[in-house]
């Protein structure tokens, strides 16, 4: 299990090898990579800023892979989260988790995913030619977190 | 003293992002350390005012208006998270 | 959309990577690899072999791929299956599928992955100390593919 | 003619992949061209039996008992699918 934050890319390929590398019992690794989009709300963006909160992130990302391997079989699982300036294309965040069967794999994935997105410190500020300014949270955000509660 | 921290927009419309504060006597709850600072005027009043929808952590967990503050902590104010 | 079926390995960041480039309004890829375990049904695997249909497994699997794109917005999908001899730890399958936002990508990639399972022509043999053996349909992969009919 | 194809364990229980055959007429869905095909006895008979639980394709298409059959046809037959 591993959780890092950091402003340089990442390489999908090469944490899922040293994932398989690590352990033959893996049947099934799902993933999720998410990315700067050139369009946003309506308007293009430019450039996009991620500024997070060193030490809880870690913490808030590691509380949230501890409770989905609570909930499913996690063999291993991984979080990456950049932070700094990003365009589109780039990759921003990317959550592996590997199992024995895949629908282990794909529910703790998706749990992840959508408590990052509600739970981890990070704010997202997009250069527009409008100008600069801090993105909304999302409610749709809220609704997914919400529905892993049944 | 406390450790004060913003974030994101508030950081940037408060015009700082970390202060040390001697926590003053009568403080001892999240909420009540959040109306003291209300009370500093300007965008303060309106950043910390009860109607903003801010998010707050105490020692880098999720904190409650009733969670309890005491000298030494690390308290974080921040909008909510749009991360991932 | 692309189908491919080979024996070679394949590279999970670089095919992310031509579909990132390719669209800007990308802002969610879920993926699923699925990986050769060493022990399946209590038994040591050595190796195993993948053999299929030439020509109906590429079809069937361009209209699993459709009927995803008729229930979710996919910007774009890949759906990679490796054939020959393969061994534990390496990758046999590959699917990704890109979206504007995360749930869209998850459920296409999860259906995906299901119906390639139950509809897909391709066979597994393993070679066990006990000999070789072809591997048996689970009834647990009919479930999956089952509950997206609801 | 058509081509008839065998994968997998079926392909090895019966030794061969591939045949082309001349279409019996009276032979005109999957499900009578499979009882024409058990009737050759051995393998054939155990592996083609109403009881095993064989797969079929026509013309590359999950095929029923009931689909049609006509001369030109690829017809497969196959065990229940393991890939993924």
């Amino acid at each position: 299990m591993s959780v890092r934050i950091h402003e340089q890319d990442f390489d999908v390929s090469a944490e899922m090898a040293a994932m398989r590398k690590d352990n033959p019992k893996i049947g099934a690794i799902a993933s999720f990579v998410g990315v700067v989009r050139d369009i946003n709300e309506g308007d293009s963006v430019a450039t996009m800023t991620l500024e997070h909160y060193p030490g809880m992130t870690e913490k808030a990302i590691t509380e949230i892979i501890d409770q989905a391997r609570g909930r499913w079989e996690v063999l291993d699982a991984l979080v990456i989260h950049r932070v700094g300036t990003l365009k589109p294309t780039d990759q921003i965040v990317l959550v592996i988790v590997a199992s024995t069967h895949r629908g282990d794999a794909f529910a703790a994935c998706e749990f992840i995913m959508d408590f990052l997105k509600t739970r981890a410190p990070f704010w997202k500020k997009e250069i527009t030619p409008q100008g600069a300014r801090w993105v909304d949270a999302r409610v749709a955000d809220d609704q997914a977190a919400e529905r892993w509660k049944t | 003293m406390i450790t004060l921290l913003y974030f994101a927009r508030l950081r940037e419309a408060l015009g700082t992002g970390r202060e040390e504060l001697l926590l003053p006597s009568g403080i001892n709850t999240l909420g009540a350390l959040r109306a003291h600072l209300e009370q500093r005027g300007d965008a303060w009043a309106k950043e910390m005012a009860a109607g903003r929808n801010l998010r707050a952590a105490v020692n880098q967990s999720v904190a409650m208006a009733d969670t309890p503050i005491k000298d030494g902590d690390e308290v974080a104010f921040f909008p909510p998270v749009t991360g991932g």
